[in-house]
């Protein structure tokens, strides 16, 4: 409980940003579209490191500090992600991930 | 040092000396003399044996040497001989000297087939001199695993098939092993102590019942498919028809054996408990694999796949004698491997030999052989007395000492079971008759064969070398069976002791 | 005592003349090897007369009993401390008596070869051939102990395959041969097994200790039974399973006409005199425990008076004078293997053992001179078929006389040889059993006929257009027919119940007129029957034939006993039992096999969908296996 | 002289920063003239590792050495030392030629990334090393820009990689969330198999199975490898994975080991689902960067039965496989690098009759095949047989059973290709070449790795001396 | 319900509704301002959690730096009035399956946890407390991944360089 809010509130709302990133993965066919799943997944991911650090364990800031190297991370992940990306686009001048399956079987 | 060493030195030497061949010459020379002293080497271990016995060592291994190669998992480089090994080794070596001479005609890449040919004789002299389980094991799968290439380069017909075949069921076998192994290892000492793999400790333990029960058909199924225990001795009749001849040499003679001295050493040693409990099982199946094969051989048309048929029904001979149980019995065994070892070598040998001259090896389209070459004909024709059982051969000692060991068996059920097996000496007679008969006898249909020419010196060799082995033994059997008596105390031991 | 170790030279000579001209034969003139193959015969046969004096005369009677002596042993092979294998030689009267049997026809054949096979081919492959059979023929009779026997049974066995397939480019030789080989297979598959049961409740293979009235077998037997009957009984009928195998016996008998593909010299030795009568051999060796199990000494009797009574119908029909005479010896041995059948043990109650090997002993004589003979008339006329024949009494005198001399002896016309045992045979089956003793009456009457048919066949009738003029054989073949023809006339004189008896016991005997000229009548009313019939072409013959055309035309098939064999050989094993296991194991085993390679090819054809190619795939399979994952574990796993 | 218990970690970094200098101040048409620097100053690092020193603890227990993981990176410094020399003749490629030394930085990067994977003490450490190991390995996957395949093959890495990266935070957060710290050695006393954990742990064993590659979560690997740059393969599946097993066995044994009853079941499971599912994939592959792919995917389920053993002997035996599979893989590798670089080949039947061409390269192709399917007296007859022992320990003979079953399946493959390099005849055969110096120095290695590390039992055993209580 | 509740409530119901948005928009440009609303929320949830330092980061680094990233490369590589193509249902509702099953696992897995009683500690952390942990090199000091992440950053530097760089020629 946080000032009213309790932690399962956080958790929840965490896990549904998560599963609907995953649903974004799966479904969606541009790869750009699919990094920003991957973004809302790290995201919920961060929230519940922050509630469960604030709310549960506030004596030491590992979870707000492992969220900010998840955010370091993710901004490296999302560079090399997009630098694939466009060169991938300069290869066939297409993004879309269903197109992605020269190689299969 | 110990002269067992020598027996895994020295095709180790002949391999390198292989590599530094500079022709088909070289090579076969080279190979030729290693295996002769690998046979002389043999001989001298036998006689040293039989010598250190009158002497009157009665300790149950010889030239035992015990080097720790895995400390951890106390993994031993254990090597030493009793009456059994010694025989085979001597099995072995005449097998791989006359293999030797019957491929002195092999010309496309004599290198590679000489030494994995050679590789797979060290695999079989490794296993038969092992005490440790887990050398045995890594000996049994060398010994094994040239046989694919052998059959796959050299072989004829659908080689590649059956050597796929072949190498993926006999390697199917030691998966089985495998697991026998590991769980004779994790049971090898209940008391809490030390795991080991060495045979002879392991004998002293009392496993669980259930625990025997449970490894038991593995350690069995797995040795035997090498065995060629019905249902899985399917590998062989397409395994020998596709290999070279030196390869079905070593295959049927030697390497078959390996599964028949694995039951014995290992499975029915080591779980006799369980052996006696499950025994009827495997019997039946052995016995219907003799008659099975026997039976199987008639119809055949291809002299390799009669061979392979026949070979099927004496090496389930074998495993049939080991699971009675009693001495006589398994000297018998021991006594069928050897003979049988030698004698379809022969076989194979011959087959070898006259497919080369006459180009097919379908019965029906040869005969009169007899008149073009007499000498292989002669030798087809003393093996295929020796291999229908004729005294004077090793074959008869060899299975009227099973017969009368598994005819003591005190159970109506095994002493039946024995008058089914002894039936096959009937069909074993006709189909060996109805080859000779076919092929050697007769007038020359084909007027190709009329140029047909004997036997060359190697070959000569070879042959002679064979029957010489199978008419020894036939006519002077009694050191070996008291050699190989001396060598299954302990076995029969244990087994005793597990029926109280 | 007298060191009869010497005597195992009468057995290894002839092994290591055939181990000479075996391996060095070819070096030499292929008459080499028939001289050393005869040498070495001759000294077996010097040292077996020897041998054979020694005993009977000089040192083998300890109180008017005829010792039985292990003249030498050793052990060959040990399967456990009471199960062993001596190879040794075994001196009692049937041994020794068998002893010059063997040596003198042996001798006989060897000498007589000489000439008959010269300019064969594979000359030196028959001495070899030769001097292995007599080896192994000697190790049986000499045989310590059953196992023994068994190792030299299979012995002759190959040697007689071997001597049979000798002209091995003829497809019938093989096929005799091969023949041969398998029939006599199966029957010592009897033989074995019946030496299995007999050492596993005995304890020993031992003929002594089995044999001895106190021993396991005969003082002590094992009262297990099996399906009704002793296992003692059962063991013994299996053994005479075996001896059936080899003697020829009905229903076993196919192979021996068809033997007579083999050398004419071979027929004589092998298929007439000496392997032949290995079955009565070993009855009579194993007697002492046939007696005391009844049935299946019934069975011995029965077997062979029936084998004598059909082995003598169908030698009336015969053409072939080689298959005559082939149905005769075994129609012969049909009469000793009923005498040992009807016989008892010790004193006149054995006079049908005592019978049965005195008709041994001289049928060896005359047979071996028949075939001989007939060996002659071939060579003479290159055919074997007595429509070929006739009127050769002019151009074979030699051959002539001793055929008839033969032919009486066989005929039981005193005082030639066959007569005298023949009697006896006789005089035990009519005590013993009338039945047996009828059916032996009617053969010894047939015997006459179908002897004369071929004498009168062969030596009168109508002359035939020969290509060259027959003249008689070379000195070397026509003198075993006269030594033997002495052996026909003189062979009944030998003292029998004084020296070859049930219990080595010597005992009287006379003989039974009351029987004898009956048998004398009958023989003689078979000669005259055939003497009209056959003196000079008539058409009786064909009449008779006609007016028993279904009974005839089965005779002179020998009773479809072939067809049948072939039926069961051919089609029921071969086709429905052999040929459905080679299909079994391809598609069934081999399937199953080739199935589970198949299995897993086709699994990982199916499951490549899962490797699409689709990255938003895989994560779905990702996810969804983290999530299956979490579930199982979750709510499933304890 | 604290910071000599990270020196591999220092001297990596320093080698990179070197590398980055040089990089800048090189002359564009002299960038191949790095490579023999490189792989000298790589293999100086990697004998300095061997050098005895300090182990311990730093950074309040966020890193820990102990002999056992300088032993673990030792082996993988081995490891990347023969894929820097395997790698040479592809880099010398003129379209490769400028991009010399970011590759050497990139898989040094992630060399660096693994060192410190296996030196965490917490999961931060543990989450920043995976991450360091994973990201520039997609570069480089991608590394063969003008290769549409590569591009994919990068896709492919970095979107799952991420989704398991994703997987896995959740997982550890959940971890956190109901222990309340990420430092190992007081996550271990607050497991205690609550379903949270246990939904934690699967989440956590997702992210660490993508690195393995084990069924379900193996889908990248094939078609990451088969679009790689081949040498970049080699790495991914030797280096990469073998680094995340010794390093999962670790936690397993460690971190995770109250509830050990229950991972022990879904390594059983996965086991299974690995080593079959790699099996039947790899039967029907035509490419060999593929076949392989689903080879190490089989392997890495063998591997399972080593870590389900959860003793001494597990641990010993893992670290042990790991240094077998890396010879055995790299000398399979190796071969199809020096013949992919020289021909493009890569199919299994495109090395037909190659024996008769190239017997050493078949011969070194086949020993590792053989090592792979373990046959002995190779090495990896060695390890499959400790790794059965492993599981064999705790009584899971079934397991055991299977796996060997699976054994035959793999064997059939393996001898599908010893099939086409020696059984088989071809028209146009690959013609006989000599292949580069430090191409063959690779190869010489990983046969002499294969042949002596099984048959050399002190190899073994000095590997044991240092997994004592781990588990 | 108090003040933050409504807040918290506030929030979440904007992560919510854009997160299903962002990956339900058909067009890309627009998924990515659902995206960065998104993230600022999150950022108002972690200033609602005190955690002033890390929502500054949260907007710094993933609002202000990725997404302008994420939505350069949009420009780079899509046209903006193109319509993103919908997604097969083969493939819509299996994935909405294992989101929604997952989902209900992991809260169902989530609400039964006991956690530990909370502390609810709600005061700000200062910039300099995390400015101290950020080098010490104790426990809970973060040097080391500090230090660490750099590498990762400059390998992911010089990867995605040596990938997007155009070639010379």
């Amino acid at each position: 409980m946080f000032e009213g809010v309790p932690l399962s509130w956080f958790l929840v709302l965490s896990t549904i940003m998560f599963f609907v990133g995953v649903y974004g993965f799966l479904v969606r066919k541009n790869l750009i579209t699919m990094l920003m799943s991957i973004e809302l997944i790290l995201n919920s991911v961060c929230i519940n490191f922050v509630a469960f650090n604030k709310i549960l364990y506030p004596d030491h800031m590992e979870g707000m500090f492992f969220t900010i190297f998840i955010i370091a991370v993710a901004a490296a992940e999302a560079s090399v992600a997009i630098a694939i990306i466009i060169n991938i686009y300069r290869r066939i001048v297409n993004i879309d991930v269903e197109k992605m399956n020269e190689m299969k079987y | 040092m110990n002269i067992l060493l020598l027996l895994i030195i020295i095709p180790i030497l002949t391999i390198i000396g292989i590599l530094f061949a500079r022709d088909n010459k070289h090579v076969r020379v080279i190979s030729a003399v290693g295996m002769t002293f690998q046979l002389i080497v043999s001989a001298i271990i036998i006689l040293w044996y039989l010598a250190e016995r009158n002497a009157g060592n009665t300790a149950e291994i010889l030239f035992a040497s015990n080097y720790v190669w895995y400390e951890t998992l106390n993994i031993h480089f254990y090597i030493g001989v009793d009456g059994v090994s010694v025989a085979m080794i001597g099995l072995t070596s005449i097998v791989i000297f006359a293999g030797i001479f019957a491929s002195w005609e092999v010309n496309d890449l004599p290198k590679e087939f000489f030494t994995s040919l050679i590789l797979l004789s060290g695999g079989v002299f490794g296993f038969f001199i092992s005490l440790d389980l887990f050398t045995m094991f890594l000996f049994y799968e060398i010994a094994v695993i040239p046989m694919y290439l052998l059959i796959g380069i050299w072989g004829s017909g659908p080689r590649q098939y059956s050597a796929m075949k072949l190498t993926l069921m006999l390697m199917g076998g030691s998966a089985l092993i495998l697991v026998g192994l590991l769980g004779l290892y994790f049971n090898s000492n209940p008391a809490g102590g030390p795991l080991t793999f060495d045979i002879l400790e392991i004998a002293k333990v009392q496993i669980p019942l259930n625990s025997q029960l449970f490894f038991f058909p593995f350690l069995f199924v797995g040795f035997g498919v090498l065995g060629a225990l019905f249902p899985f001795h399917t590998w062989s009749p397409d395994g020998h028809a596709s290999a070279p001849t030196a390869v079905s040499m070593l295959h049927a003679g030697v390497l078959m054996k390996l599964g028949g001295y694995g039951c014995y050493r290992v499975a029915v040693f080591l779980l006799p408990d369980a052996a006696h409990e499950m025994a009827w099982i495997f019997i039946i199946l052995t016995a219907i694999g003799v008659i099975y094969g026997a039976l199987g051989a008639i119809w055949q048309k291809d002299l390799k796949y009669i061979n392979a048929y026949s070979s099927v029904s004496h090496c389930a001979l074998v495993l049939f004698a080991i699971l009675m149980f009693n001495e006589t019995a398994m000297n018998g065994a021991i006594m069928q491997m050897i003979s049988h070892g030698i004698m379809t070598a022969l076989f194979f040998a011959l087959i070898g030999m006259i497919y080369g001259r006459t180009h097919t090896r379908y019965v029906n389209e040869m005969s009169g052989l007899m008149k073009v070459m007499p000498f292989l004909a002669v030798a087809y024709v003393i093996g295929g007395l020796a291999s229908l059982g004729l005294p004077g051969f090793s074959g008869f000692v060899a299975e009227m000492t099973i017969f009368v060991g598994a005819f003591m068996h005190p159970d109506t059920f095994h002493r039946v079971a024995t008058i089914i097996a002894a039936s096959s000496i009937v069909a074993t007679a006709v189909y060996i008759l109805r080859v000779v008969g076919m092929m050697l006898y007769g007038k020359i249909t084909n007027p190709e064969y009329e140029q047909i020419t004997d036997a060359k010196w190697y070959e000569r060799l070879s042959t002679a070398t064979l029957i010489f082995g199978i008419t020894a033994i036939g006519i002077a059997p009694l050191w070996l069976s008291n050699m190989i008596t001396a060598g299954l105390g302990p076995v029969i031991q244990k087994l005793l002791l597990s029926v109280n | 005592m007298f060191d009869f170790s010497y005597t195992i030279w009468i057995v290894l000579i002839p092994f290591f003349a055939f181990l000479l001209i075996g391996f060095l034969g070819h070096k030499f003139k292929p008459v080499v090897s028939g001289i050393v193959g005869s040498a070495g015969l001759f000294t077996s046969w010097i040292l077996s007369i020897f041998t054979a004096y020694k005993y009977f005369f000089d040192v083998g009677k300890i109180d008017g009993v005829y010792q039985q002596i292990i003249g030498y042993h050793t052990l060959w092979l040990r399967f456990s401390d009471t199960l062993y294998i001596d190879m040794g030689v075994f001196i009692d009267p049937i041994s020794v008596m068998m002893l010059i049997v063997v040596t003198t026809v042996s001798l006989m054949a060897h000498i007589y070869s000489t000439g008959y096979m010269k300019g064969e081919k594979g000359f030196m492959r028959f001495y070899a051939s030769l001097s292995l059979f007599t080896f192994a023929m000697l190790g049986l009779v000499v045989a310590t102990n059953i196992f023994q026997m068994y190792i030299f049974w299979e012995l002759v066995g190959v040697s007689s395959y071997l001597l049979i397939g000798f002209y091995y480019e003829r497809p019938s030789a093989v096929a005799a041969s091969k023949k041969a080989f398998i029939v006599t297979r199966f029957a010592d598959l009897g033989f074995l097994i019946g030496i299995l049961l007999l050492s596993y409740y005995t304890g020993t293979f031992d003929f002594l200790t089995l044999t001895s009235p106190t021993g396991p077998a005969i003082g002590t037997p094992p009262t297990a039974t099996f399906i009704g009957m002793s296992v003692m009984t059962w063991a013994m009928i299996l053994i005479f399973m075996g001896g059936a195998g080899k003697s020829a016996m009905f229903p076993l008998h196919i192979w021996l006409p068809d033997a007579m593909e083999g050398p004419t010299p071979v027929s004589a030795l092998i298929h007439a005199a000496t392997m032949v009568v290995a079955g009565v051999y070993l009855v009579a060796r194993m007697f002492p425990i046939y007696v005391t199990v009844p049935i299946a000494l019934q069975v011995v009797a029965w077997v062979g008076a029936f084998s004598s009574l059909f082995a003598a119908v169908i030698a009336c029909t015969q053409h072939d004078i080689k298959r005559v005479l082939a149905y005769s010896t075994m129609s012969q041995i049909g009469y000793m293997m009923c005498a040992l059948g009807v016989s008892g043990m010790g004193g006149h109650e054995g006079l049908g053992y005592m019978a049965s090997m005195f008709h041994l002993f001289t049928h060896a004589f005359f047979k071996a001179l028949l075939f001989l003979c007939a060996g002659a008339i071939i060579h003479a006329v290159h055919s074997n078929y007595m429509y070929d024949m006739g009127g050769l009494r002019k151009f074979l005198p030699i051959t002539h006389i001793t055929f008839l001399i033969a032919c009486l002896a066989i005929a039981g016309i005193p005082p030639f040889a066959g007569f005298y045992s023949k009697d006896e045979i006789l005089v035990a089956a009519y005590h013993h059993d009338t039945a047996l003793f009828a059916i032996e009456y009617i053969v010894a009457g047939l015997t006459a006929f179908y002897m004369f048919r071929l004498y009168f066949g062969i030596f009168w009738g109508k002359k035939q257009d020969y290509h060259h003029t027959p003249h008689d054989p070379p000195l070397s073949m026509t003198l075993p027919l006269i030594f033997l023809a002495f052996g026909a006339m003189f062979a009944g004189f030998v003292p029998f119940s004084a020296l070859v008896t049930s219990d080595r016991l010597a005992f009287d005997i006379h003989t039974e007129w009351i029987i004898a000229i009956p048998s004398i009548v009958i023989a003689i009313v078979g000669i005259g029957v055939a003497y009209m019939m056959y003196l000079k072409p008539t058409q009786i013959p064909a009449k008779i034939a006609r007016s028993m055309s279904g009974f005839y035309t089965a005779s002179y098939n020998k009773f479809y006993i072939d067809q049948l064999y072939l039926f069961i050989t051919k089609k029921i094993i071969f086709n429905n039992i052999s040929r459905p296991i080679a299909w079994f194991d391809r598609h069934i085993v081999d399937g199953s096999m080739n199935g589970i390679s198949y299995v897993t090819n086709q699994a990982s054809d199916k499951i490549k969908g899962f490797q699409s190619g689709q990255l938003q795939q895989y994560a779905m399979v990702f996810v969804s296996g983290v999530i299956a994952l979490a579930l199982v574990f979750i709510y499933l796993w304890t | 002289m604290l910071m000599l218990i990270m020196r591999h970690e220092l001297l990596l970094v320093l080698i990179t920063v070197i590398l980055l200098v040089v990089e800048i101040f090189l002359p564009a048409d002299r960038k191949q003239k790095i490579i023999l620097p490189a792989i000298i100053l790589f293999g100086a690092v990697m004998i300095l590792g061997f050098i005895p020193g300090p182990t311990g603890s730093l950074f309040g227990g966020m890193y820990i050495t102990t002999p056992l993981t300088v032993m673990m990176k030792n082996i993988l410094t081995i490891g990347v030392f023969i894929v820097f020399l395997q790698s040479v003749d592809w880099l010398k490629k003129a379209e490769n030629r400028e991009k010399i030394s970011e590759y050497y930085i990139l898989l040094i990067s992630t060399l660096i990334g693994m060192e410190y994977m296996l030196s965490s003490g917490d999961f931060l450490m543990f989450y920043i090393g995976l991450e360091l190991a994973t990201i520039p390995l997609a570069a480089l996957a991608a590394f063969d820009r003008f290769k549409e395949k590569s591009a994919e093959a990068g896709v492919k890495l970095i979107f799952t990689s991420a989704l398991s990266s994703g997987i896995l935070l959740y997982g550890l957060s959940m971890i956190y969330g109901t222990v309340g710290t990420l430092y190992f050695d007081e996550v271990v006393n607050g497991i205690n198999g609550a379903p949270l954990q246990i939904l934690a742990f699967i989440f956590f064993f997702a992210g660490m199975a993508f690195k393995i590659s084990i069924v379900p979560f193996h889908l990248w690997t094939a078609d990451v490898y088969e679009g790689s740059p081949i040498n970049v393969t080699s790495y991914l599946s030797v280096i990469s994975k073998g680094a995340a097993v010794m390093v999962f066995t670790i936690l397993l044994y460690t971190v995770f080991s109250k509830i050990a009853i229950m991972w022990r079941d879904v390594i059983y499971i996965t086991a299974i689902l690995t080593m079959t599912i790699g099996n039947l994939f790899a039967m029907r592959q035509q490419n060999l960067k593929r076949f392989l792919a689903f080879s190490s995917i089989a392997q890495a389920g063998f591997i399972f039965l080593g870590v389900v053993g959860q003793s001494q002997l597990g641990m010993t035996t893992v670290i042990y496989f790991v240094l077998v599979y890396i010879f055995s893989n790299l000398g399979a590798f190796g071969v199809i690098a020096v013949i992919s670089n020289r021909t493009g080949k890569e199919r299994i039947d495109d090395y037909d009759g190659l024996y008769r061409t190239n017997p050493k390269l078949s011969l070194t192709m086949m020993l590792a095949l053989f090592s792979l399917a373990g046959i002995p007296p190779l090495a990896g007859f060695f390890g499959k047989f400790f790794l059965f022992a492993a599981a064999a320990q705790q009584g899971l003979y079934i397991l055991v059973l299977i796996a060997v079953l699976n054994t035959i399946i793999s064997l059939y493959y393996y001898l599908l290709v010893v099939k086409a390099m020696f059984l088989n005849r071809s028209d146009q055969p690959i013609a006989y070449f000599k292949s580069d110096g430090y191409s063959r120095l690779g190869l010489v290695i990983c046969v002499a790795g294969l042949v002596i590390i099984g048959i050399y039992s002190p190899v073994y055993e000095f590997i044991n001396q240092f997994t004592f209580g781990i588990y | 319900m108090t003040s933050n509740q409504i807040m918290f409530l506030l929030f979440s119901a904007v992560i919510v509704i854009f997160s299903i948005l962002t990956v339900t928009s058909r067009r890309i440009l627009r998924a990515a301002t659902y995206l960065l609303f998104v993230l600022v929320s999150t950022a108002g949830l972690y200033f609602l959690l005190r955690y002033n330092y890390l929502a500054a980061i949260q907007l710094i680094v993933y609002a202000g730096g990725i997404v302008v990233l994420i939505i350069f490369s949009i420009l780079l590589t899509s046209h903006i009035s193109e319509k993103l193509p919908t997604a097969s249902l083969l493939k819509k509702w299996p994935a909405l399956l294992v989101a929604l099953v997952g989902a209900a696992l992991c809260v169902t897995v989530i609400l039964q946890h006991n956690f530990p009683g909370s502390v609810g500690n709600t005061e700000l952390v200062s910039v300099t407390d995390i400015g101290n942990s950020l080098i010490n090199y104790g426990k809970y000091g973060y040097a080391l991944p500090f230090e660490v992440i750099s590498v990762l950053l400059l390998a992911a530097m010089i990867g995605a360089i040596v990938l997007a760089k155009k070639r010379k020629d």
